[in-house]
């Protein structure tokens, strides 16, 4: 019997295959049992309400998508009243994401969600802060710190911060966000691009730009997966194009401990559950006793970071 | 489709899912005229009887003769008959997804999700039910005339269209006994003062318990005046990009009125049928 | 009769499409006429001789290519003796790519091929800085700025910027390059990226991480074209998953002069040649008497950059 | 496939080029045995006429069955024939492309670039040549014998393999009047000791004039001794993963000794072929 457990920090799941926030729901329970599932993490959230962008708030580019919902939210109160509780029927951690325009504001949440109920809470420093130049926290390594520092003193539940990959410093970041106190890497988040309709020369979102998900993504999200588990000593979930038990592998094998499945569940959304499956038979197949054993094992002859990226870049 | 092999067994049968995720055998794939195709899927009985008129799919278009559609497409269920095991739907080719739906035949299959969202109401005491279509939106009311008829009310379907010729879905109305208006652009019938009268002298004449339409501005603004000037109430059923189908990446919102407020619903979750005097013209 | 010719500073080019730096060469004239096209750009080249990277150098990641290539080069004395004088034959400008580890080197060699027959030289700043953490030039808008100082003084040639999407601040690199003396910028080398076998769990790259290009980084290189073109006053030239006629019109759209097809001639050489016909039949059938007429054309409501990419991040 | 319609347009009949980028027709795709695949193209005979024995098309696998193969694949000549307007290609179905072209069938059409690369030389004064081949490097060193036969040369053709019943293109060199020397693991024949002393026989009997082999280190390490010892020459075909196919690139290098240096060269442009004795075993 293959075991698919893992821990992130202090919390095991049953198996490392976790919704990726935004790409999940309630609503997911009509096609399949929730239970399946090593977590759940939920869309982020924001203190107050949110409307959330114009539409068209997706577009389709070649194999993957872009997407600029904007966060509606029906703010936190409403976020405690009514979702938390939906999924207490669940044995599945619960993940909370969160977000916030300043770090204190961030930090408030962050304090106000620490309820029963929540296991983990998922920061999203990917968004902007607009005290800086509205430059989202996780591109720059001090800013990350900063935010990191004050959610670190708002709650003693686990902190996962997820990353973007709209920056130069992945390995800098990752280091940051751990020294200000994370208790794991979610990488990644969407990575901003843009789409334009030849015919009406309007750009495809409402919004003008959007965050890059799907397929396109996880070479990338791959490479900072790599980058934050070489550069950071707390566990990494990988997050970018999952699509199969392959995938996973790939991460797997990068060296995240868990991972999140985003837009593939919108092409088929019980591919979580069949990921699982596939996963288990896989492990089976190949005599693999746990899936932790795989974590990590990048035959990548100790090459220097460094010097990879110089002879990287083209 | 290995990827889906596992699928069933995932779900616990303590949890039946209300939504089924399914590859299913493609009967046929025919012209109904020049701009449409009507696409007849064998389902099991099963997931047919869970279908409301007014509710869609969410299709899985293949990757095929060059087109490469990559999210589900939304596509309304255009009829329904668990006692032959039919799903239909009526299409129109515009993009890559739609013209990858063009080369399916028999033999094929088609991953479909659903049946997703909230169809039409017919409330207990809607005798005359009104339904005015133009044009692909006929796939999305056709199935009420189905479900007026199980229910034995009376409905009358306006059908618009640019001309005689591209009027579809007659016979679909006829067999199913509801009374039928065409107007058309050819003849010059089918602008909203003409509809306007048609409908005032149908409310005059027999009166009408609830309006039905889909997709239109024009259509949309006339329905709610004539409905607020006659307390008629009413439903229309509208569109927009999707991704998830589900609700859950809040995608596919609307502005709609609710309690004064400008509230965004989703089309896939709390429509894509609403409630016609909460609509906005857009 | 559709006029295709466009304006790169004091450069005119008879039409907008020219290859990208390193998937081009005096070979492809085996399958075309080379004075078909806009411009040449040649590959990168180095001061002094390098191997490059070892083998696996590419490798395929759906829909799209990771290479690591490495920049092998001949040095610049071969390139002078052979290369140059090869393009001598052709009408068609000669815009030279190169790169320096320090910025010395760099503007070094920036002066060594201001030599006749050179119209333009594409500076690969996205290439590594060795004396800043080995960081490409390009990540920040202050090594940009310096580096483009030196490398203006080195020569009175055009200066094409080459920008890397690696970065979270393109529109302030794009100011940088601007203002330390760049004629134009090209928008986007390649975006660090990384696959692994999952049976022998070996990177797919002998140089473990790569550089992503083709399809997938259109919807990225195409939002940083519009950054730029928003940004800086100079011309920008597209760059990124450019395979038809239509990209090219999207990039134009969003503000870009010309454009670079680079990956996409590996799958279809001559996919430039029938890109500049398509362009042509395209324009001719709608009416557009210049390609000029459409750069920039993207309807945007002149949304405020810093608001949109607030709203975007997810 | 639209783009390219405006290729042949955009060419100058002043710059004829020597590569071609062409969608040949399929005649057939057919099994040789189980591993292995016979693909058959009609080819105009000006693209025939220029191809030479050892070089190699880049093929644009499609998009078929679920596979969806992005950069072409590199696949050496099997046998092309003028006379016949007939390409051949050997392959074996390893990855997605190769498994794509499983799928094609008469009336597909397959994208093709080329003749590209080095073929293999044959001297004037080379009279008797040898090649030793095993699996697919069959597919690369059999147009050889068609050569050798158009140049009236002897060929001893040395074919190895798992076992009988997988030993290919047996009937192509002898139809070729090749000699042919079979060895098999399974009859324990097929190792390098035995292999040495086959080739030395035939070097005492009937004199060498020049070794052909191809991608293995075993054979180039037999192979580079023997030539040595006897001051023999020889070539070998390399592969590498390649991107472009025609040099511009730099993705296909292996190294080589030239010179008493270690010099890359271009598996696509100074190769596939390579003379034995600057080639490194890897
Ligand atoms: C609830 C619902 C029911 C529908 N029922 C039908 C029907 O019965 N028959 C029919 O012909 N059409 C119907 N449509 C419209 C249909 O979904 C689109 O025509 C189809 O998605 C176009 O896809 P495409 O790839 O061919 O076009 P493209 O323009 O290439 O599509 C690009 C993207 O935009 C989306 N898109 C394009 N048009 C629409 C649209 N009108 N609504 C929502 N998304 C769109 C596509 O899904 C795709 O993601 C319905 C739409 C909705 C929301
Ligand atoms: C000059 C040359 C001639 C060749 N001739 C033949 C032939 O006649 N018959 C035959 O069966 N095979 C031949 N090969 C090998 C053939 O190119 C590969 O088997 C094929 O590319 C595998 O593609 P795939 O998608 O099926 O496999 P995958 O493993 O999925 O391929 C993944 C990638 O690796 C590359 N790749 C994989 N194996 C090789 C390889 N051995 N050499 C180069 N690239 C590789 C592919 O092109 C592709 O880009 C030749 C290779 C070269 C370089
Ligand atoms: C429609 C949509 C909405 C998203 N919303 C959020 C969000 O609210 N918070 C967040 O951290 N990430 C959000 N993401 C990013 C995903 O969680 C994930 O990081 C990203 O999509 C990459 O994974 P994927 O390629 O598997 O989708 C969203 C992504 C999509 C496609
Ligand atoms: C094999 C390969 C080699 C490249 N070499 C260089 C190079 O030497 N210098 C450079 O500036 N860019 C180089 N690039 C980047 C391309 O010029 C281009 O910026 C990138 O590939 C994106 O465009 P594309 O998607 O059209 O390929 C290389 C790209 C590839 C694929
Ligand atoms: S399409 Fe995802 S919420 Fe409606
Ligand atoms: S494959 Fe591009 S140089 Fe050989």
């Amino acid at each position: 019997m293959v075991d698919l457990s893992v821990d992130i920090g202090s919390l095991r799941l049953k198996n490392p295959i976790m919704p990726a926030s935004g790409t999940f729901s309630e609503d997911l329970a009509d096609v399949f049992d929730l239970d399946t599932l090593g977590a759940h993490v939920t869309k982020t959230i924001t203190r107050g309400w949110r409307d959330g962008n114009p539409t068209p708030r997706v577009c389709e580019v070649s194999g993957s998508m872009l997407n600029s919902i904007g966060i509606p939210s029906k703010g936190v109160g409403a976020f405690i009243e009514k979702t938390i509780p939906f999924y207490r029927a669940y044995k599945a951690p619960l993940v909370v994401s969160i977000s916030g325009n300043t770090a204190d504001e961030f930090a408030a949440l962050c304090s106000e969600v620490t309820v029963e109920g929540v296991d983990a809470i998922e920061v999203n420093i990917s968004c902007p802060n607009i005290e800086e130049d509205g430059k989202a926290f996780a591109i720059r390594p001090s800013s990350t710190y900063d935010v990191m520092c004050k959610l670190r003193r708002a709650t003693h539940l686990p902190l996962w911060a997820k990353l973007t990959p709209n920056t130069g410093e992945t390995p800098e970041v990752a280091r940051a966000a751990e020294e200000g106190g994370a208790d794991a890497l979610v990488v990644a988040n969407t990575l901003l691009a843009m789409a334009i309709d030849v015919r009406t020369r309007r750009p495809k979102l409402g919004n003008l730009m959007g965050g890059l998900s799907g397929p396109s993504l996880k070479p990338i999200a791959l490479r900072m997966a790599y980058q934050c588990a070489k550069a950071a000593n707390i566990p990494v979930i990988g997050c970018g194009g999952i699509s199969n038990a392959e995938d996973v592998l790939e991460f797997l094998i990068a060296g995240a401990s868990a991972v999140q499945v985003g837009t593939a569940t919108f092409i088929n959304p019980t591919i979580m559950p069949s990921i699982i499956a596939d996963l288990q038979a896989r492990l089976e197949s190949e005599g693999i006793a746990s899936v932790r054993d795989l974590v990590g094992t990048v035959i990548d002859g100790e090459q220097n970071e460094g010097v990879v990226f110089m002879e990287t870049a083209p | 489709m290995a990827l889906h092999a596992t699928t069933a067994a995932a779900i616990s049968p303590a949890n039946a899912p209300a939504v089924f995720e399914r590859d299913l055998e493609v009967l046929s794939n025919e012209p109904v005229n020049g701009e449409y195709m009507r696409l007849v899927l064998r389902a099991p009985a099963a997931l047919l009887q869970q279908c409301r008129a007014g509710q869609f799919f969410h299709l899985l278009c293949p990757v095929v003769g060059g087109e490469r559609p990559y999210l589900r497409r939304p596509m309304s269920i255009y009829g329904f008959y668990p006692e032959r095991e039919e799903l239909h739907f009526l299409y129109k080719v515009t993009g890559e997804g739609t013209r990858a739906l063009f080369h399916l035949g028999p033999d094929d299959r088609l991953n479909v999700l659903g049946p997703l969202g909230q169809g039409f109401s017919i409330e207990d005491d809607w005798n005359h039910l009104v339904l005015v279509a133009r044009g692909v939106g006929l796939a999305t009311l056709a199935p009420l005339a189905l479900e007026a008829k199980r229910l034995g009310r009376k409905l009358t379907a306006i059908c618009s269209a640019r001309s005689p010729d591209v009027l579809m879905s007659i016979d679909y109305f006829r067999d199913l006994g509801a009374d039928i208006v065409t107007v058309t652009d050819a003849e010059n019938t089918a602008g909203v003062d003409n509809l306007e009268r048609i409908i005032e002298e149908l409310i005059a004449d027999k009166g009408v318990d609830a309006f039905y339409t889909c997709g239109s501005n024009r259509l949309l603004r006339l329905l709610q005046n004539l409905g607020e000037r006659h307390d008629i109430p009413g439903e229309i059923a509208l569109e927009q990009q999707m991704a998830c189908g589900l609700g859950m990446c809040h995608c596919c919102v609307r502005p709609f009125r609710k309690d004064g407020r400008q509230v965004n619903l989703r089309v896939c979750r709390e429509g894509p049928v609403f409630d016609m005097q909460e609509a906005m013209p857009w």
